[in-house]
């Protein structure tokens, strides 16, 4: 049951990982197999269930494109 | 009548742009004709972009600047869409499809467009995609030869690089039965 | 459902020119942050640096003076002195700060200037391609230190905080880091601190954060977190320096 | 309002308060120290601040940071200390922020000499810092002139967003003569809207800046500025010209040397010679129109400066080729005798010699 | 030796090590990083030393330091960080010191913009610095150029006791083209006996200075100084003269821009218009001589700039009123294209428009 | 008869221009003794700086440079990395150190310049007439401070040897006064174990001295020796603030 | 014709000879004739000598300095080695003879020799040995009164220093009777 | 019994005082009946006597005037 969502301003997203790192989850990834405007891969979470909100992610986004909401 | 070729090389930062007009400059200079290179520089390299003038020519070179590209070779989408406009009238533009996914809009140029990620790929090194668009340049515009392009390669990267020449020769060759 | 975390209104919404991964974005959010937060956003007044955050003007939503190279204490002198109930600060690197600035950085602190300065140290003068900054570490290397740079030759890097809170004008000092979420929080707090210095009129407030470039460091932006806490924290220790007595 | 005996360092600070100027950031050099000593005095008690920066550089963008902030400021120094300011003035001038700024010039180059000289022309005209600019430049020759050229000054650097310069040296900073505060006339100011204020108005972001890393966008900025020159080459030179109709030579001369010219200028008539004079007041925009008209009788122009010669540039723009144009020259801090710029005229009239 | 390929700001950096020159004092700032990061690999492995000072100011005052211990010794910046030099290029020419200074200048006033421009001419040749002085500036067109006026630079600089500037900018410093490293010509240079030595000769002290408290010895010391460019002026004009007889109009331009009007010329004979080129390699001393004889049919002279005008002023003394002087000008980074020159031309013969 | 003081062979046999009183001869007099007694004078090289004490190049029997007003430490930088085996010093007073050369004073103590720095400290800028100087003390009067140095309007001054004190490549500082003879005797001490850091090339040195200038201090000669104990020892306590360790 | 008085005051700092300057130009000023005052500066001060220019006329004043003086005032020793050839001939030298033991050499000046130093202590004021001088100047150059003097010395030590009035009338009226 | 002597370059004294202070016996004062060269009054000493040659006189003076010997 997943406490919380995060939302990615895909082209936007530098691909930089930093947001994977900081991730307690470990569920963001980088998309290898899209490439945004900008020409990077995009991070992104699948199992978005697992997302407990804890803002980590968007806490060590330098783009501040990272939105989180909790339940 | 004197020989001069105008050449842009545009790209992401990564592409291996800078790299490629340097390797067309040296082996023109070193086929005894006068060349220029000149980079784009500045804080637009941190939005990751990139792209050099190159010209060769038998005669003195005037402005190292090209505004009137003979070639234009384009790595990526932005900078097609920035340089489409630089190209002379009847000059070529020579697009990596594996990026960009529009077509060149023009129709007083030549367009031609070659999957060299790909290639590169298949060549066993993603890294090598600008070699395999300089094998299918050299053969747009005969000034050069594959070994020409070769030798540059040992100058602009120096004899360290040398264990990357048989990747870059497959890659430059792979490159040249594109066109 | 609630909104845990969204994008600052105290930034412009625009894209920002800084490599990926470059922790100067971190930075400029919770700069934004805590403005708005203290309800001192509309009233601030960013002085930019020259440096990569050179257009940090753009970005942050309020006025802006963009200084010259290193001087950017001396400007905010003199808004400041002008402007005496906004909130002014500056924004600069290493290089900007502690190499061609030393000068302003230290009279705005002896003169105990009101103003608030966010000091990005990230061991390297970034925005003209990575030559040895004030700030490198000894055997760092960068593009005029190749070999790593030489304590015989180039000396030791500069620990801005110790020596400006030598100074009695200085009011607070205090250096953080934004290599873990932890760690930006703690930023963060220091941040606000020093912005509340500078409204209760307390003299001069410094937050250094140590800050990565990964880009002419030659790693990959999550490595250089990892090089920023093994190698800058060591010799940049973390903590207060100087902070105003309660009263 | 009645007359005083002032120091001219003195007089330029007087000046500059009743021009409503409120910030001064000084740095002490030689001579000029009594018009930072006279602000630190008088500033507050008119509600203004003083504040000695930790260098010429510091004070410098301290006015950037005072100008921005749409306050009436000024900064003073003398020849080395102006040099060290060049790049701030370079960023006024592209950030368009007004300010006046004050040389007391003494003899160079480097440490030199504090005694009055005038070898800071091309400095203060081409614009020694980086780029494409000019600065308003007034030359006073006297300390009523001065008080008077000061007040004029802040009104041309808010007309027209720029930095204005007020080139004296070590005499007309140390000498004391008499002077008047007479109410200039008023110009119609334009709304300082670009600069920040002390109540934000939300919603106008305000910006001080001289980057334009586009070459697109850099031009016509740079145009828009020379746009502006363009209107002060027009309205704002002056200069003052006298003895010229039938003068056998012609002098150009400013500030302190023209007062020597003076001199020179009755000790020729009693022999018979006439020498004129073109005093430029404003040395950018330089006073052209002043040469144009020439009479037949004269044979020659002759810049006198205190210095190895530098307005001898514009002088032989504005002639163009129509006369010779001569130069007598003391630099390094001399003061050259009315005897001595006699002499070289009639050596260029071919008498004595 | 063999050709290479090289970046004009490395070229730099080569030639200069040639020429013998053993320290570099830098400060990074685009377009010329790669010249100190050149100096900084490849100094000490030529016995040198390459040192970052803390700021240009800082840099400037090492040269003073080095040169005066007799080295050969070179900074480099750019625009805005040769203003902050200013006052210790002053310090130098004062006290005659020799040294090689390099400005791959950008786009100006303020922070500008990063891209080529030209708008340094007067901060060249204008000595922007405090008091009476003129530093040798040569203007390369080429990297091959470059190459060979830097290492005159070094043997100009100690033959006269004086500061050296090569101005570039940022397309000369960036661009790569062929060079071979020809050994140049050398100078019989004089004895440096009046620098401070390793070894101190007893009894001869040595001293570094430019402070000349009585203007009775710093007025000979200037003349002294002017005597030398008198010899300098008669020395060392260069200039390079092109298709200038029968020419319609004469082209002024140096550097960068001089190329963009080597493309125009070749254009203009397409439509039977003959445009010459005066190219100043030297900007102090200017090559006037070059402008001696005018083809009776020309009809102008055209300074083309990368600026919004400054070597005009240059032009017209050299013209003294004798043709109209026109003036075509991109500034703020943007190189102009040859055929803008070619129209400007043809408007000027009353042609195209 | 023995001789127990004559003048020292260090400095050239010429009046001194300055005011009577004036402890700069006295330490002028320190350092050429500190000099001739270690056998470096021959080697020596002054920089110069500007201030009342710009024509020491004349006083000094050694070669010299007048460098431009607070870049000493620069010339004395360029000067040393060249000329290795010599003994090169600067002698500045505080405007010119602590004020306009700040940037150019930490800098060399950063890089762990082997050079030594006379450092005089007397809390005015006196030769351009009595102006107020980073070390001022609050409540000095100065011609541009005519109501005294107010610690909200104008800070507070710097203490130099404590703010260099925090640079790893200060190898040597050291306070002393020379307000009566056992001071004077201590600062010569500090002035001659600075010049051995610099010939065993451990680095950066500075002695900073405390003086007095009666010309504008407007006291004559002797109360001005009492101001300076009570006054400026309080604020700038004498001691040894770095020293090389021994081995 | 007009009236033009040229004066250089020269002596050691403390002897008040920058006042005496501005004295006797501020009372030129307040009977509505022009003047200027140039003071020597900079470093030399340090030495301790002191002078200034003064000029006085009912016409422009052209360069405020003083080459060909009508009057020379000099109370130290240094300052009558310095500046006597600075008169133009027929010009007078005023000489403080309580610290000069020499003679003018010049026999084409005045010269004139006052021990001001005794008799301003004989005011009961050493300091007031300017004023003295200056009751001695006014009486060889008539343009100016004892109370124009007076009134100056108001104007340029304000009226905080009215006290002194007193000895100082004392003193210029002590002056003017050596003449 | 004199145990030292000073000496004083008189022409070069500027009467400043510092010897004066300096002087634990308090022999030296200034000649209010001399001016030397320079304009002012010399520092001397009468009662040479009492002179220990401590040297403290000659330690002070900033115009290195002082020279004291012992016997
Ligand atoms: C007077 C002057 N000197 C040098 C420069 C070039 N310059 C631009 S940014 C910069 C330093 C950048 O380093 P830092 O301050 O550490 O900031 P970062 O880019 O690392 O964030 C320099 C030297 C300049 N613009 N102006
Ligand atoms: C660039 C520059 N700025 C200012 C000056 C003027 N100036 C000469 S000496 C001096 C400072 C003197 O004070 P300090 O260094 O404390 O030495 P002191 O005279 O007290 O011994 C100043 C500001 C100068 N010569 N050059
Ligand atoms: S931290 Fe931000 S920019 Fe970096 S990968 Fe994650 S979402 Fe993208
Ligand atoms: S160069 Fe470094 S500091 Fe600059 S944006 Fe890139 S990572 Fe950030
Ligand atoms: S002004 Fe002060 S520091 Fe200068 S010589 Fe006189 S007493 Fe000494
Ligand atoms: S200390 Fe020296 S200068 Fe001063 S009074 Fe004594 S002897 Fe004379």
């Amino acid at each position: 049951m997943a406490q919380g969502k995060v939302t990615f301003r895909e082209d936007r997203c530098k691909g930089c990982g930093l947001c994977i790192t900081a991730c307690p989850k470990q569920i963001i990834f980088l998309d290898k197999n899209k490439i945004n405007i900008q020409g990077y891969n995009p991070a992104t979470v699948e199992k978005m269930e697992e997302c407990i909100g804890c803002g980590n992610c968007a806490l060590m986004c330098p783009d501040l494109i990272i939105t989180v909401e909790r339940f | 009548m004197a020989f001069t070729e105008e050449v842009i090389f545009a790209g992401f930062g990564g592409q291996g742009v800078l790299s490629m007009g340097r390797m067309v400059a040296y082996a023109g200079m070193l086929k005894g004709m006068n060349v220029s290179w000149l980079p784009s520089y500045g804080p637009e390299m941190r939005g990751g972009t990139a792209n050099c003038n190159v010209i060769v020519s038998d005669g003195l070179i005037g402005s190292p600047v090209v505004a009137d590209a003979d070639t234009l070779i384009v790595m990526n989408r932005p900078s097609l869409d920035k340089f489409e406009s630089w190209v002379r009238p009847g000059g070529k533009i020579l697009v990596n499809s594996s990026l960009i996914d529009i077509k060149v809009t023009r129709d007083d140029v030549e367009a031609f467009y070659y999957p060299v990620n790909e290639v590169a790929a298949e060549c066993g090194n993603l890294k090598a995609a600008n070699m395999v668009m300089l094998g299918a340049y050299i053969k747009h515009r005969s000034f050069l030869e594959e070994n020409d392009l070769l030798g540059a390669f040992l100058k602009v990267f120096g004899e360290a690089k040398k264990n990357l020449l048989p990747l870059n020769e497959k890659a430059v060759a792979a490159g040249a039965t594109l066109v | 459902m609630s909104i845990v975390f969204e994008r600052t209104r105290g930034m412009v919404d625009m894209p920002l020119h800084y490599c990926p991964g470059c922790t100067h974005g971190i930075i400029h959010r919770l700069v934004a942050e805590s403005l708005v937060e203290l309800g001192l956003m509309d009233d601030a007044v960013c002085v930019s640096s020259v440096g990569c955050s050179v257009f940090t003007y753009n970005y942050f939503d309020c006025d802006a003076y963009q200084a010259s190279h290193g001087r950017a204490a001396a400007v905010a002198t003199g808004s400041k002195r002008v402007l005496k109930d906004r909130t002014v600060f500056t924004y600069q690197g290493d290089g900007d700060l502690a190499a061609i600035g030393t000068a302003e950085t230290v009279h705005a602190a002896a003169r105990g200037e009101n103003v608030t300065i966010i000091y990005v140290n990230n061991a390297i003068y970034g925005m003209t391609g990575g030559q040895m900054a004030p700030t490198t570490l000894v055997g760092q290397k960068a593009t005029t230190s190749p070999n790593g740079r030489s304590a015989e030759l180039q000396g030791y890097p500069i620990r801005v905080c110790e020596m400006l809170s030598t100074l009695d004008g200085t009011a607070f000092a205090e250096r953080v880091s934004v290599h873990n979420p932890a760690n930006v929080r703690k930023a963060k707090k220091a941040i606000k601190k020093a912005f509340e210095v500078q409204t209760a009129k307390q003299g001069f407030s410094i937050v250094e954060i140590l800050s990565t470039c990964s880009t002419n460091w030659g790693l990959n932006p999550t490595d250089s977190l990892k090089w920023l806490e093994d190698n800058m924290i060591p010799y940049y220790p973390l903590g207060n320096f100087k902070t105003p007595e309660e009263n | 309002m009645e007359k005083m005996l002032m120091k001219g360092n003195e007089a330029v600070g007087a000046a500059a308060i009743k021009a409503g100027c409120k910030y001064f950031f000084g740095y002490p050099i030689t001579p000029q120290n009594e018009l930072p000593e006279y602000m630190s005095r008088e500033l507050p008690k008119n509600g203004g601040t003083y504040l000695q920066a930790e260098s010429e550089i510091g004070a410098i963008n301290m006015v950037f940071g005072a100008a921005g902030a749409g306050a009436r400021v000024m900064t003073s120094s003398s020849s080395p200390g102006i040099a060290l300011k060049q790049e701030g003035i370079s960023y006024l001038c592209g950030a368009e922020l007004p300010c006046v700024i004050v040389n007391m010039s003494r003899s160079g180059p480097g440490l030199g000499g504090i005694q009055p000289a005038q070898g800071d022309y091309f400095q203060a005209t081409r614009g020694g810092g980086n780029g494409d600019y000019y600065t308003p430049v007034y030359a006073p020759a006297s300390i009523q002139e001065t008080v008077d050229l000061v007040q004029e000054a802040f009104d041309v650097a808010d007309t027209y967003r720029t930095p204005v310069i007020i080139l004296g040296d070590g005499m007309i900073g140390q000498m004391m003569e008499s002077v008047e505060f007479k109410d200039i006339q008023k110009r119609r100011l334009p709304q300082k809207d670009w600069a920040l204020k002390e109540h934000v108005e939300k919603g106008s972001k305000k910006l001080i800046n001289s980057l334009y890393i586009k070459p697109e966008e850099m031009e016509p900025h740079l145009q828009k500025i020379f746009g502006k020159y363009d209107v002060i080459k027009k309205e704002e030179v002056r200069y003052e010209k006298f003895n010229c109709e039938g003068a056998d030579v012609v002098a150009v001369a400013y500030g302190t040397v023209s007062r020597i010219v003076r001199n020179a200028i009755k000790k020729l008539e009693e022999d018979g010679i006439k020498l004129g004079l073109i005093r430029p007041i404003t040395l950018w925009p330089f006073p052209f129109e002043a040469f144009d008209e020439i009479s037949p009788e004269t044979k020659a122009f002759l810049s006198v400066e205190m210095s190895m010669g530098q307005m001898i540039d514009d002088v032989k723009i504005a002639n163009a080729g129509r006369l010779p144009v001569e130069f007598y020259g003391r630099p390094g801090g001399i003061v050259p005798k009315p005897i001595e710029v006699v002499d070289k005229v009639k050596e260029i009239l071919g008498g004595a010699k």
